[in-house]
């Protein structure tokens, strides 16, 4: 049983580890904004989610299981709602795709 | 280990040197307080660095654990305090900041001095 | 239950630090300024009576919250300290009774009690750094008192008091930051933040790297506070656009508790542990010591703006402290440390009479004065009076010091009648920038325009009562003496 | 196996430092400190476990607090900035 | 691993306080020091200090962000550009940092159980401390009763910065019997649904959260400061959904300022009360007849006017600057 566990709780971690990593490589090497935020928010909430789904595999049935989950219920909360705030006030402000793309040539 | 064993000190003072910097050449205000920030940070850092035991735990003890190694809490108490200051202080720093906007109409250091030279 | 007695150096600082939260809370002005008064009379009364036992019994110390020294928080007070605490609580009261007048035209009414309230915080906060016996503790209330300070100053009607305050805001938090990295290295070598604690084991670490590096920024620190000579570009004009009252209390007490501080650093933790202690002070101190006299004196000289002219002066005027200090020996040490005492005298008598000459409706210039004296007779007088106490004329309390500095460079042999000469040098430029005030204001034709009116008497009360303790202070010199003489004693041999 | 998430969230948070300098618009810079709180709690969350003193994650759960209202602090300024002004940030 | 870890992290801080010097455009400035902030607090928490973390977090992160923001929105946010004489300043910076990295080779490395600080006063701490405070969390201990004084003057230091900002910034309405007229612009994110929405849920949320750091600070990491932080700034989201407005109906600005007073005298009562009953100021051992039950109170209470003080502080310092308009 804590064999499966462990190994339950290794792969998420992995997983998730590997999904903060590639968020974070796609939120630097995407070409603009809106690009960004789609990879940028990849690492908020599935890489979160794996990887605190994995340390609470470790923790057991334990008041830090529990801080953990509450945890990632907030950022499930937050984090959209940081993103969709955030792309909105970009979208309101002019920021479009192309014209990003744009600069970023001339840049 | 040995050789890493200092570079935090070393962080403090490059950190320390950053922030000074940005007091004493940088002409904006605000810019001045950010660097005062940066300044005031890098003496937690040596402060903080102090407090850290090989194999040590942060000071929280733990009930029925015997032998545990603590950090030392003495540096984190000074330290809780001196953040207190630092945000105190760029508080009162920015309200002055933001009056001097009001009265001169910039906040650059040299424009608001050429003024009052008028 | 303790005997109150016991309790007086808690109480010191406590008293104003209470009164704070209450003054905020207060409405109307005279209502916040009654209340002001009141804590600050009362810590006036404590600091004499902690004097009178300091003088009978010696240092008396006190345990917070009663944990014992090196791992609770020690209050230490002894012959320095209460002389600061006299000349601290007892400016904050003279200033307090002029402000009740002077501060009306600079204050919006409706921000007084948040002016007072911030008056309370630096009283208790220069309070809270001479009763102090830990160093952290001493960082503690110098930001209480200097974040204080920043606001009175920032209380100046014109706009120039924010550029000012802006500028002694960053310069002050550079030296209180410096100061606790030199706190924090002593610290990491010693494990102790208790001053006589931090002695005491600083001896088997002494010649280590960071001690010295702790000094260094420890000095450079609070020289930056104290305005010692290259470092005092914040000084004059938060001097000049403070309100009058303000500048008063600020120009007669903060520097010097900065001073304070520095001088116990080095005498009470550093003296018997860094060999290169005295050098420290005659190669490094000294030197800017006689500089600060000469040039800012001769800056004073040159400068129109009355207010500006008399910060200059007080640049110069802690040059001679600096210099006393310098000497190491008890003679100087009592002048340096009496002269803190008549130079607040001294300085706070001729801002009361700037803040005087403003509420008469004068302008504060030196050619802006001219033939006031006609019209504002008493108060010119006044200034005279403080004028010659500055500058050190037999009789008046800038005197004694002044005399005492001159003994204890004679001491010194052939190449100490050497320092005398900017000490002369410095009291003749005095009577010249003190002349042109006066000259300007007795013999110059009056200003037609000007409608100058005499201040009110309230305020003309204070001021003389001020020049009258300098007269007094000239003639009975005891009690201030009294204690320099055994604080040089205690700062030399500190345990004895 | 905590060392290895460990080092994917540190260079995610070098990549995401990189993108808040990089900018070049606002946005990005917000999106880039939004980004960096998160993989902050989940740094701490990992490292409280780590040390063994699970009753630190509080300090995960107040970053993850802290982070949001900052970030909707950040583009509340952002929005009336950019009524005000409509100007285009242009990046360093 | 884990000191490289904070290895990694200190180079990071470095890369980010030279990107913060070198960004002309203030905006970005600020956001950096927000990334900056966080770092140090990482390295905090790796470093063991845990409440230090929290409250570099809250304060550094949130806070301070919060309030450079502001100044910002009242000023210009581009930094000009300019050639100035630098030389000086580089002088004596190379020089101080020179002897900063000349006295670190005396220094005792990271970690060291050898050096001078662990071997005198703290030991003390954290032996006596379950004998005569008997709370796990040494820090708070320490901060709230063995260094009680320093932490009744950092009380009295962000008091003083509350009265500071008043003073300067309120626009004659300094003793908050006027209400303040927000600015047109402060309406918040109120026609954004969904942050309106997910704010509004999580204000309660974090308010509970707040308190539970005020008063589980005795037993982890936390306290009055970390607490108040944490408080007042569900109630700055709370003023931001809704609005400078609504925050100031729902908490005025008056009752700030007497939660400001009442929090600071509080904990100076706790001393003097100290003294009535025949200790020293500050005593808390005499408050009941058994001294660690004293000692719980004492700080328990005094923990509480800490977390008052800075919840109105930072409170007050938030509506003054957000009220007061650009065009003034």
């Amino acid at each position: 049983m804590q064999i499966a566990l462990d190994i339950a709780s290794w792969t998420l971690l992995i997983a998730g580890g590997a999904f903060v990593f590639t968020g974070g490589l796609g939120a630097l090497r995407m070409p603009d904004f809106y690009t960004r935020m789609h990879a940028a928010s990849l690492t908020d909430s599935l890489g979160t989610i794996l990887v605190l789904f994995g340390i609470a595999l470790q923790a057991g049935v334990s008041l830090a299981a529990l801080k953990l989950i509450t945890i990632t219920l907030f950022l499930l909360l937050t984090s959209p709602t940081a993103a969709y705030a955030l792309a909105n006030a970009a979208r309101l402000s002019g920021v479009n795709p192309e014209h990003v793309v744009a600069t970023n040539e001339q840049r | 280990m040995e050789f890493f064993g200092l570079y935090n000190y070393w962080v403090f003072a490059v950190l320390l040197m950053i922030g000074l910097y940005t007091v004493m050449s940088k002409a904006n205000l605000i810019k001045k307080l950010i660097g005062m920030s940066i300044f005031q940070s890098a003496v937690f850092l040596l402060y903080i660095t102090m407090d850290k035991v090989e194999g040590g735990t942060a000071p929280i003890l733990k009930p029925g654990v015997d032998g545990q190694i603590y950090s030392n809490p003495l540096p984190q108490v000074l330290i809780l305090t001196a953040i207190v200051v630092g945000v105190a202080t760029l508080a009162l720093g920015l309200a002055i900041v933001v009056r001097i906007s009001e009265s001169y109409g910039t906040i650059e250091e040299d424009e608001v001095r050429e003024i009052d030279r008028e | 239950m303790m005997p109150i007695i016991a309790q007086l150096p808690i109480l010191q600082v406590v008293v104003p630090l209470m009164a704070a939260p209450l003054v905020i809370l207060l409405r109307g002005r005279n209502l916040a300024w009654f209340a002001t008064m009141a804590a600050s009379l009362f810590a006036f009364a404590i600091s004499m009576n902690l004097a009178n036992r300091v003088r009978e019994a010696g240092p008396v110390s006190y345990e917070v919250g009663s944990w014992p020294a090196p791992y609770g928080i020690e209050l230490y007070v002894d012959a320095f300290s209460a002389l600061l605490l006299i000349v601290v609580s007892g400016a904050s009261s003279f200033a307090l009774l002029i402000a009740r007048n002077s501060l009306k035209h600079e204050v919006p009414e409706d921000r007084q009690h948040l002016f007072y309230t911030a008056w309370l915080l630096a009283l208790s906060g220069l309070t809270g750094i001479l009763v102090a016996g830990d160093a952290f503790n001493i960082f503690v209330f110098m930001e209480i008192s200097s974040l204080a300070t920043y606001i009175l100053i920032a209380g100046g009607k014109q706009r120039q008091a924010l550029t000012a305050v802006f500028k002694y805001l960053i310069l002050g938090t550079i030296g209180a930051t410096f100061y606790l990295i030199g706190v924090g290295l002593i610290y990491m070598m010693t494990g102790t933040l208790n001053l006589a604690d931090m002695a005491a084991r600083l001896h088997n670490v002494a010649d280590l790297k960071p001690i010295l590096v702790a000094g260094g920024f420890i000095t450079v620190g609070l020289a930056i506070k104290a305005a010692i000579f290259p470092l005092h570009t914040w000084l004059p004009n938060a001097y000049t656009y403070a309100p009058h009252a303000v500048t008063a209390f600020i120009a007669a007490c903060s520097t010097k508790v900065s001073l304070y501080v520095l001088l116990r650093f080095d005498f009470f933790v550093f003296q018997d542990n860094l060999p290169g202690h005295v050098a420290q002070f005659t190669a490094f101190l000294m030197p800017l010591a006689v500089i600060a006299i000469v040039l800012a004196s001769l800056i004073a000289l040159v400068e129109n703006d009355l207010k500006r002219l008399l910060a200059f002066s007080s640049v110069a005027q802690i040059g001679y402290i600096l210099l006393g200090a310098s000497l190491v020996s008890v003679t100087g040490l009592t002048a340096g440390i009496s002269h803190m005492f008549n130079h607040a005298l001294a300085k706070g008598a001729l801002f009361f009479a700037v803040a005087c000459l403003a509420a008469g409706g004068a302008r504060l210039s030196v050619t802006g004065l001219s033939g006031a004296a006609r019209q504002m007779p008493l108060t010119m007088a006044a200034f005279v009076a403080a004028g010659l106490s500055l500058i050190g004329i037999p009789g008046t309390a800038g005197f004694v010091s002044k005399w005492y500095l001159v003994r204890a460079c004679l001491e010194l042999g052939p190449w100490g009648a050497l320092l005398i000469a900017p000490v002369l040098v410095g009291s003749l430029i005095a009577v010249l920038y003190v002349w042109r005030v006066i000259e300007s204001a007795y013999f110059a034709s009056a200003n037609q325009s000007d409608k100058l009116t005499e201040a009110p008497r309230w305020m003309l009360a204070v001021l003389w009562s001020v020049v009258g303790l300098n007269v007094y202070f000239g003639l009975q010199p005891t009690l201030p003496l009294e204690l320099a003489a055994s604080a040089a004693d205690t700062l030399l041999f500190p345990y004895d | 196996m905590y060392y290895a998430v460990t080092i994917a969230i540190l260079a995610t948070m070098a990549l995401a430092l990189a993108r808040a300098l990089l900018g070049p618009t606002v946005y990005d810079r917000v999106l880039a400190v939004n980004m960096f709180g998160t993989k902050t709690v989940l740094l701490l969350s990992v490292i409280a476990f780590l040390y063994g003193r699970q009753d630190f994650l509080d300090l995960a759960l107040a970053y993850a607090l802290i982070n949001f209202i900052s970030t909707l602090a950040v583009l509340k300024f952002v929005q009336d900035y950019a009524l005000r002004y409509r100007e285009q940030d242009t990046g360093s | 691993m884990v000191v490289l870890f904070g290895l990694f992290l200190l180079t990071l801080l470095v890369i980010t306080a030279l990107g913060i010097v070198n960004a002309d455009n203030l905006f970005a400035a600020v956001m950096l020091m927000g990334i900056f902030s966080l770092q140090m607090a990482a390295i905090f928490f790796v470093l063991d200090a845990a409440d230090v973390a929290l409250t570099e977090a809250a304060v550094g992160a949130g806070v301070a962000t919060m309030l450079l923001l502001g100044a910002l929105a009242l000023t210009k946010d581009k930094e000009k550009r300019r050639r100035r004489r630098r030389w000086p300043a580089i002088v004596i910076v190379t020089v101080t940092t020179l002897m900063m990295i000349y006295a670190t080779f005396d220094m005792p490395r990271l970690g060291d159980p050898q050096a001078p600080v662990h071997q005198h006063v703290a030991p003390w701490y954290l032996s006596e401390t379950p004998k005569v405070i008997d709370i796990p969390n040494v820090v708070t201990a320490i901060l709230a009763s063995f260094r009680g004084y320093d932490t009744l003057g950092e009380v009295f230091v962000i008091f003083t910065a509350g009265v500071g900002v008043m003073f300067i910034l309120a626009n004659g309405s300094g003793n908050g019997r006027r209400t303040m007229v927000p600015s047109a612009d402060s309406t918040g994110l109120r026609h954004h649904l969904v942050p309106r929405v997910v704010g509004r849920l999580l204000v309660p949320f974090i308010v509970l959260f707040g308190l539970y750091v005020q008063f589980h600070g005795e037993y982890g990491p936390g306290g009055g400061f970390q607490a108040g932080a944490l408080i007042s700034a569900g109630l700055i989201l709370y003023a931001l959904v809704e609005g400078e407005k609504e925050a100031l109906r729902a908490i005025p600005l008056s009752v700030l300022v007497g939660m400001i007073a009442f929090g600071a005298f509080l904990f100076g009562a706790v001393g003097v009360v100290g003294m009535l009953f025949g200790g020293n100021f500050l005593d808390y051992s005499v408050l009941l007849s058994n001294p660690v039950a004293g000692q719980h109170l004492g700080i328990m209470l005094v923990e509480l006017g800490v977390g008052i003080t800075v919840t109105g502080v930072l409170l007050t310092i938030f509506h003054t600057i957000a009220a007061r308009r650009k065009d003034h």
